[in-house]
């Protein structure tokens, strides 16, 4: 895959940097291999994307990055630790925050619950916590709410901060999501698709906020199939076709690549 | 203990494997296209059992012949199935699985109590003369009866494999398990796929029912409901949802009780059954999963 | 997604078409998807739907074969009002669908898919035209469908749905997935589909691909209708590479 | 009105139960007629001047069977005391109570039953639940007979107020070893070498460790002791490996159901030994479910039919008489003797009571239950001869089918036991067995 | 003479055995309401909890009529009792600690039927290991603490005032646990096990210890239980009971601790109350008019003529609460509808 990998003009400069690594991935289901052999690198507080068209493998990528599935072969590293074959539970504890492409909301808790749940180390969260150390539990809850209020205001949630999940429109439940991981304080961040089916002018809120995040040091890698949006957005493109990565680089490079615009379009223009 | 003791097991086993077999069929179909476990499910049992004892000892002012009877009974209570599928099951069918379950209980509490209510609690037994087991090749002893409850579980499984292989409405169900979707946008009117379904899953379970009770009589109203578990195991052990497997566990499970009662403790018999379903669902927490047929 | 150019903005209507859909609107629980889209198919026409992600492409589809119910608008089959039927209900108004994804019975074999796609079908005969127009069928009728390759999975979805030999046929992204030269054949079979006369609506994201054989398309984009265009003219216009491309 | 009610009374058994009153309605208006005018003397009026008789037992669940035996027996002596004119000029009813064979719904209906009905006497409960409310039946004084518990676990807390007609399991124990050691009292063999099968329910077990220790102790062997679990499919496992100790005689110990399995699995698997069963067994409901090829010669324990009983045809009398009266298939079903025999004496203690003009207080009853059963006064062998006796002024003597009912001083009976033989579908006696050779 | 007597006396049997089966539902609520868990084997940690408490406390055997068992460490009373209620709520978390690590990770149908099959496991052993559980007899010395100084209707009362605190007691110590951040966990993890798991939460580890407070706190019921009849035996630990349990959390309302209790309190109050169907139409057959006598016996007269017909209805209208809450009032009586809106369904099944 080398000879992907060179069209890509940021990749030499990236290898040290890089976050993320994800190197020769190959996930099959029975006969079908949904990823094949992808590599590439997320660079440190960067907004990467990662676009390809339809049943490329993009989000089977992701489940194999956060453990969800196990990949035949291949490695990913988190800051060059191996974390290829770690539960999806480890991987979280890593620091590796997701999103999904159907959110998934607690649909019978509030939004502030939704938010505080995801919150780490809690004390509370030991069945004995509340009984034994109730004065620790309450610190913390006091400072996990805080947390809470301000992650609501971000993401300008707080008029529904006691309405349940369930009650969220679709593109509600996507901040939701984005939220939750936000709570969680993740080194990396993964969306799948966090504008689809988000209307116009949230999803213009939501990429500002996600700017505002990376200005914050945060590193983040989305799906995403409007290029609109990619393009305008992302520091680093990653392009994927049949379960490869055809191209990785800056968004303008990648842009004109005659063969993204081939797999994009099947040879559109 | 020989090999004699160790024949009759397996004999024994086969024989009780038979009637699990019928009974894990007729769940397993229902599964396939129901998608929840029925716990009201040995309660066709049980009235298949208790139908054929009064049509065929003149309850009903009839006396029919013990086979006429066993035919009348399973088609009542496959007309029964398809009576509490529409009563109870159908008005929530979109809310999920587990609604159905739970309901599943609160209908099979409803049969067993009404019958018991209606026929009381006392022990019946079919009308059938008492036979003496017959030495075959000098290995194994049988009875005609026991012969007859394998011959008639053979016939059932074949009937049912014929029915879902050869004919449309085989098809049309086991198109509907597959994919009840695309079963639909076949134009299929899966509503009465699946109370056809329900008809055949009700009436195997009868008929279960009746093997049950030529080979165990005397019987009260909980023989149902206190079977279903080793049909569970069965059903679950050959993968839900897949008849020819819900055959198989069958007779894994029917020949686990029998050497387990026969080598280690009888008292533990039902355990043997439970344990290894507990054990493969342990093993395989996925793989079991079913299962379209 | 701002204006559009003036020789694409039309949104014809073809008041003889034998499917019409008009202001479809429909969702998932309290989403809105579609915003009453219109749509029309005449005889003999192979007609694309495209349009970014999200659009409502696959929803459209699965309101216009009343798998959604619909919460506003018509379907009109013949001039027969199909508003209120039920999806299997379609198949006997003429109308078939293949899904995007699953859209075979994995655990029937081949010739079985084909006898459920039959189960309205008038002539017996036709899992034998199937087999000519998919030789690879013919070869592989005894297999489960669960066995098949994805094109080999497509090409039996479409037979599927042709068995009651319909009037229009609805196909949601034949091409997904497929190895590219496959996509080729894929539409070539389209084609082959409306030579037979059986009109069909694709949704496709391969547009160049599918353009190919295609007569007229929509544009759907955020749940409405875009643009309506002949293909010639749709091919041609700068304002769909930037849909797709964003510049 | 009266006569509608009384009527009502007595087709329901008093405050019985809706279920009974839908069996008589339809069977039943052949007693209607009669008493139409028996009632007339008597009023009935509200709770206080009726005496309540609760039927403490298990209706439902598994053990549904033992209330389903039970009540109508209680209904048809209390329809005879009643006809009567009841105890004192007073209608007796009767209560029931649903034990569900649990604990905990036995406690609950136990409280109904003392403190709710304020019930003046109780037929039941069944072993399993004694324990959970004997306490609360002694403490509220409540005089008991119970037809059905022959747990070794009452033989040391009865007397005062529990009383039971039937025999305690530790001597009928005692009574199979002996009589299958014995072939006077068994009249086929001196059996040596016997095999126990014992269900694992309480009823069944309380009767293992008394045969076992007994046959030790008339010389035999055990060759195998085998719990076999109650309910089950089928015991082909275990009968074999009752086989494989080689027994000349196997103890079944069991409930009918099982039994039925256990002796038609033997035959099934050839088996070549000899069965011996228990009261439990010994009686019409085993036979004709089991295929007489099956049952021919097989051993049984009763409680001798009292020979008197038998002999004046006072049994058959009964048989025919409950079974026309509940509507029954069959005459002897389990336990409707010992139910005869209880209500008898409960109604004729009361009656006991009444006559001597004290009080009808649980204490005074309790004493009462004790002497109308003892000798040597007037032998009577029914409610309404011994009313009448006893209104004459004499003390009585009952004596029941199943014994004379002679209550020691555990409330126990110490009967003759008869042994059985089952012969083509029919019990007929082997040997007798006094208690004097225990 | 008596302090309580009538229906007094009745009534208060009658609310212990509730508070009892009240602590039981509190405890399958945390498995299902707050957790999503299909346990369908209840009863087994009840049944260990009572077991527990009568081996700890029973008299040796070598004091009791045809004891099987042979150990009885006749725990004397005034502090025994703490001490075995104590241990009945251990077994019964082990219990569960036993089931759950088998067969936690199991999706909700399977997890229904593994609890409910294993709970048939348990209570074979409990039948057939007599020498410690002394088999079908039961163990039936089990002391009635305090009730020797007394006296029967004082202890009544006492032991009622008990199990009120003891429902109470728990009844507020599963809203602390419950209302605090653990109690988010586990509602998240009912919701949806993925998300929990990718916000890094150990849900497998989770749900394990859902199962053993429900199970400590249904162990503990059984310690209550068996102290209170005296008699612990195996016919008592049926399924019965845990669908029972189950009647009453779906008719409080899943998810709700009051509803638990109030649900509990009213189905054995429905229970209880069917003792009195006859009573009621005798005392309907005896007030109605002379014109209308005949009218009962014409409704009810075409009924079955069996005893057991009357029991068998009680529990018909059981199945029938399960039928009717499920359709037309999901969240029970005091539940709340949005948060039982998806409760239990499996991963995925949208």
């Amino acid at each position: 895959m080398g000879a992907d990998n060179s069209t890509a003009s940021a990749d030499a400069t990236t290898g040290d940097d890089a976050l993320l690594a994800v190197d020769e991935v190959v996930k099959a289901f029975g006969g079908l291999v949904a990823v094949d052999g992808a590599s590439f690198d997320v660079e440190r507080e960067s907004i990467t994307g990662l676009i390809g068209p339809n049943g490329a493998g993009k989000s089977t990528l992701f489940n194999c990055i956060t453990g969800v599935h196990g990949p035949e072969s291949g490695s990913v590293r988190l800051n060059g630790d191996e974390i290829q074959g770690l539960s999806p539970t480890e991987v979280a504890r890593c620091g590796v925050g997701r999103t999904f492409q159907t959110p998934k909301t607690f649909r019978g808790m509030t939004v502030r619950e939704n938010l505080a749940f995801a919150a780490t180390n809690q004390t509370g969260e030991r069945a004995l916590g509340p009984l034994l150390q109730s004065g620790t539990v309450r610190s913390e809850e006091h400072e996990v709410q805080t947390r809470v209020d301000e992650t609501l205001e971000f993401l300008e949630l707080d008029h529904l901060a006691d309405d349940y999940g369930s009650a969220l429109s679709g593109g509600q439940r996507k901040l939701l999501e984005l939220g939750r991981v936000l709570m969680m304080d993740p080194e990396i961040i993964l969306l799948d698709e966090p504008v689809a089916g988000v209307n116009p002018s949230l999803t213009d809120d939501l990429l500002r906020r996600l700017e505002e995040l990376n200005d914050h040091g945060r590193t983040i890698l989305f799906i995403e199939h409007d290029m609109d949006i990619v393009m305008q957005h992302c520091d680093r493109v990653v392009v994927m076709h049949n379960g490869t990565t055809l191209a990785s680089g800056a968004p303008d490079i990648v842009q004109n690549d005659e063969r993204v615009v081939e797999a994009y379009l099947g040879g559109y223009a | 203990m020989g090999l004699d003791t160790f024949l009759q097991a397996v004999v024994s086993g086969l024989i009780e494997g038979s009637v699990i077999a019928v009974g894990a069929v007729g769940l397993t179909l229902s599964y396939g296209v129901t998608r929840f476990i029925n716990f009201a499910y040995g309660e066709f049992l049980t009235y298949g059992a208790y139908l054929t004892v009064f049509l065929a000892g003149g309850l009903f002012g009839v006396s029919l012949p013990l086979p006429a009877a066993a035919v009348v009974a399973t088609v009542v209570v496959g007309a029964l199935g398809v009576a509490v599928s529409r009563t109870f099951f159908e008005p929530i069918s979109d809310r999920g699985a587990l609604p159905l379950l739970i309901t599943s209980i609160g209908v099979s509490f409803i049969l067993r109590n009404l019958l018991q209510g209606w026929v009381g609690v006392d022990a019946r037994q079919l009308p059938i003369p008492l036979l003496r087991r017959q030495d075959y090749f000098g290995l194994f002893r049988l009875t005609h009866l026991e012969l007859g409850v394998i011959a008639a579980s053979v016939v059932t499984m074949l009937t049912i494999h014929l029915l879902l292989q050869r004919t449309m409405l085989g098809k049309r169900m086991r198109a509907t398990s597959g994919n009840r979707s695309l079963a639909k946008t076949a134009g299929i009117d899966t509503t009465s796929v699946i109370r056809q379904t329900w008809f055949l899953s009700a009436a195997a379970g009868a008929l279960a029912g009746v093997l049950y009770a030529v080979l165990f009589s005397p019987f009260r109203p909980g023989v149902g409901f206190e079977y279903l578990i080793v049909i569970f195991a069965a059903t679950l052990l050959g993968g839900i949802g897949r008849p020819y497997g819900a055959m198989l566990g069958a007779f894994c499970i029917g020949l686990a009780m029998n050497f387990g009662s026969t080598y280690l403790s009888a008292n533990y018999t039902r355990a043997y059954a439970f344990l290894i379903l507990v054990g493969v669902l342990l093993l395989k927490p996925e793989g079991i999963r079913g299962g379209e047929f | 997604m701002s204006e559009t150019e003036s020789d694409i903005e039309t949104l014809r209507r073809f008041d003889d078409a034998m499917f019409s859909a008009r202001g479809v609107e429909t969702g998932y629980g309290d989403l809105q998807v579609l915003y009453g889209v219109d749509i029309d198919i005449q005889d003999d026409e192979i007609v694309l739907v495209f349009g970014p992600n999200g659009a409502g492409k696959s929803t459209l589809m699965r309101a216009l074969f009343k798998q959604l119910p619909l919460w506003n608008g018509t379907i009109e089959i013949g001039g027969e009002d199909c508003s209120n039927l039920e999806s299997n209900q379609m198949v006997t108004h003429g109308v078939a669908y293949v899904p995007q994804t699953s859209n075979v019975f994995p655990n029937l074999t081949v010739a079985e898919n084909l006898d459920i796609g039959g189960i309205h079908a008038d002539d017996v005969g036709r899992r034998h035209e199937m087999f000519e127009l998919f030789p690879r069928l013919a070869e592989r009728q005894s297999q489960a469908a669960a066995t098949l390759s994805g094109g080999e999975r497509q090409m039996l979805a479409m037979a599927r749905a042709l068995m009651p030999d319909p009037d229009v046929l609805l196909i949601d992204e034949p091409s997904a997935g497929l190895a590219p030269q496959l996509i080729e054949q894929t539409f070539e079979h389209v084609d082959q589909i409306r030579q037979a006369g059986t009109a069909v609506l694709m949704v496709e994201q391969n547009v160049t691909a599918a353009l190919d054989v295609t007569d007229r398309a929509y544009v759907l984009d955020m749940g409405e209708n875009r643009f309506e265009a002949d293909a010639d003219t749709i091919r041609n216009a700068q304002r769909v590479r930037d849909l797709y491309l964003g510049q | 009105m009266e006569v509608d009610r009384r009527a009502f009374l007595r087709r329901t058994g008093g405050a019985a139960t809706v279920t009974a009153i839908a069996g008589c309605t339809g069977d039943g208006d052949g007693d209607d007629d009669g008493d139409g005018g028996g009632g007339d003397n008597t009023t009935t009026g509200g709770d206080d001047s009726s005496l309540t008789i609760g039927v403490l037992l298990p209706f439902s669940g598994n053990y549904g069977w033992v209330g389903a035996n039970v009540l109508p027996v209680v209904n048809m002596v209390v329809d005879e005391i009643n006809e009567q004119g009841g105890i004192d000029g007073r209608q007796v009813s009767v209560v029931q109570g649903d034990t569900e064979a649990s604990p905990d719904a036995a406690v609950s209906a136990t409280d109904r039953l003392v403190n709710v009905e304020n019930v003046d006497g109780v037929i039941g409960p069944t072993s399993i639940t004694m324990s959970a409310v004997i306490d609360t039946l002694i403490e509220n004084e409540v005089p008991v007979i119970t037809p059905t518990a022959g747990t070794t676990s009452l033989d040391d807390r009865g007397g005062d107020y529990v009383f039971r007609t039937v025999s305690s399991d530790s001597l009928g124990g005692r009574a199979i070893a002996k009589a299958a050691r014995d072939q006077q009292y068994n009249s086929l063999e001196d059996y040596e070498r016997m095999a126990l099968m014992v269900g694992n329910k309480e009823v069944f077990q309380s009767f293992k460790e008394p045969v076992r220790s007994s046959l030790k102790e008339f010389g035999g062997t055990v060759t195998t002791a085998l719990d076999i679990r109650t309910g089950k499919a089928s015991y082909s496992s275990e009968v074999q490996q009752m086989m494989e100790s080689d027994p000349e005689i196997c103890v079944l110990i069991a409930s009918v159901e099982d039994s039925v399995k256990i002796t038609e699995a033997g035959y099934q698997a050839s088996y070549e030994g000899n069965w011996f069963v228990t009261q439990d067994q010994t009686n019409q409901d085993f036979l004709s479910q089991s295929e007489n090829q099956v049952t021919n010669d097989v051993l049984g324990l009763n409680a001798a039919a009292y020979q008197s009983a038998q002999s004046a045809g006072r049994l058959d009398e009964f048989f025919e008489a409950i079974t026309d009266y509940a509507g029954w298939d069959k005459g002897a079903k389990i336990f409707a003797t010992n139910t005869y025999d209880a209500m008898n004496v409960m109604g004729l203690a009361m009656k006991q009571v009444a006559a001597s003009s004290g009080d009808l207080t649980g204490p005074n009853v309790a004493d009462a239950i004790s002497t109308v059963a003892t000798p040597p006064e007037e032998t009577v062998t029914a409610y309404t001869a011994g009313a009448s006796a006893i209104e004459s002024g004499s003390d009585v003597d009952y004596e029941g089918l199943v014994g004379p009912i002679n209550f020691d001083e555990n409330g126990d009976i110490v009967a003759p036991f008869s042994i059985k033989i089952a012969q083509d579908g029919e019990w007929t006696e082997a040997g007798r067995l006094p208690p004097e050779a225990l | 003479m008596a302090l309580l007597t009538g229906w007094a006396a009745f009534v208060v049997g009658v609310a212990t055995i509730a508070c009892i089966y009240g602590l039981l539902t509190l405890g399958l609520n945390v498995h299902y309401g707050y957790t999503g868990l299909l346990n369908f084997g209840h009863v087994a940690f009840f049944a260990a909890g009572a077991y527990a408490a009568a081996i700890l406390t029973m008299p040796p055997p070598s004091t009791v009529t045809n004891a099987s068992y042979t150990v009885g460490f006749n725990l004397p009373m005034p502090w025994g009792f703490p001490v075995s209620l104590a241990a009945a709520t251990l077994v019964g978390g082990a219990l569960a600690a036993l089931i759950g690590a088998t067969s936690i990770r199991l999706g909700t149908h399977y997890l229904a039927i593994a609890t409910f099959a294993l709970a048939g496991v348990f209570s074979d052993v409990l039948v057939n290991e007599a020498w410690l559980t002394n088999g079908s007899f039961g163990m039936n010395s089990v002391p009635k603490p305090g009730q020797a100084a007394l006296g029967p209707d004082r202890w009544q009362l006492a032991y009622l005032a008990f199990s009120l605190l003891s429902l109470l007691a728990v009844y507020l110590l599963v809203e602390r646990v419950l209302d605090a951040p653990f109690g988010r966990l586990l509602k998240g993890v009912r919701e949806s096990e993925d998300a929990a798991k990718m916000l890094g939460k150990n849900t497998t580890l989770v749900k394990l210890k859902s199962f053993v407070i429900g199970g400590m706190i249904a162990g503990f019921a059984g310690g209550v239980y068996a102290h209170y009849i005296g008699s612990v035996v195996t016919a008592q630990f049926v399924p019965q009971v845990t669908f029972t349990v189950w009647a009453a959390m779906l008719l409080g309302g899943a998810a709700s601790n009051t509803g638990a209790v109030v649900g509990a309190v009213l189905v054995m109050t429905f229970e209880e109350s069917t003792r009195f169907i006859t009573t009621v139409y005798d005392w309907m057959q005896a007030t109605l008019p002379d014109a209308l006598s005949g009218l009962l016996p014409a409704i009810f007269g075409p009924l079955p003529n069996n005893p057991s017909f009357i029991p068998s209805m009680r529990f018909v209208i059981v199945g029938l609460l399960f039928v009717l809450v499920v359709r037309y009032r999901a969240e029970g009586l005091l539940g709340d509808p949005a948060e039982i809106e998806a409760l239990g369904e499996e991963e995925g099944s949208e």
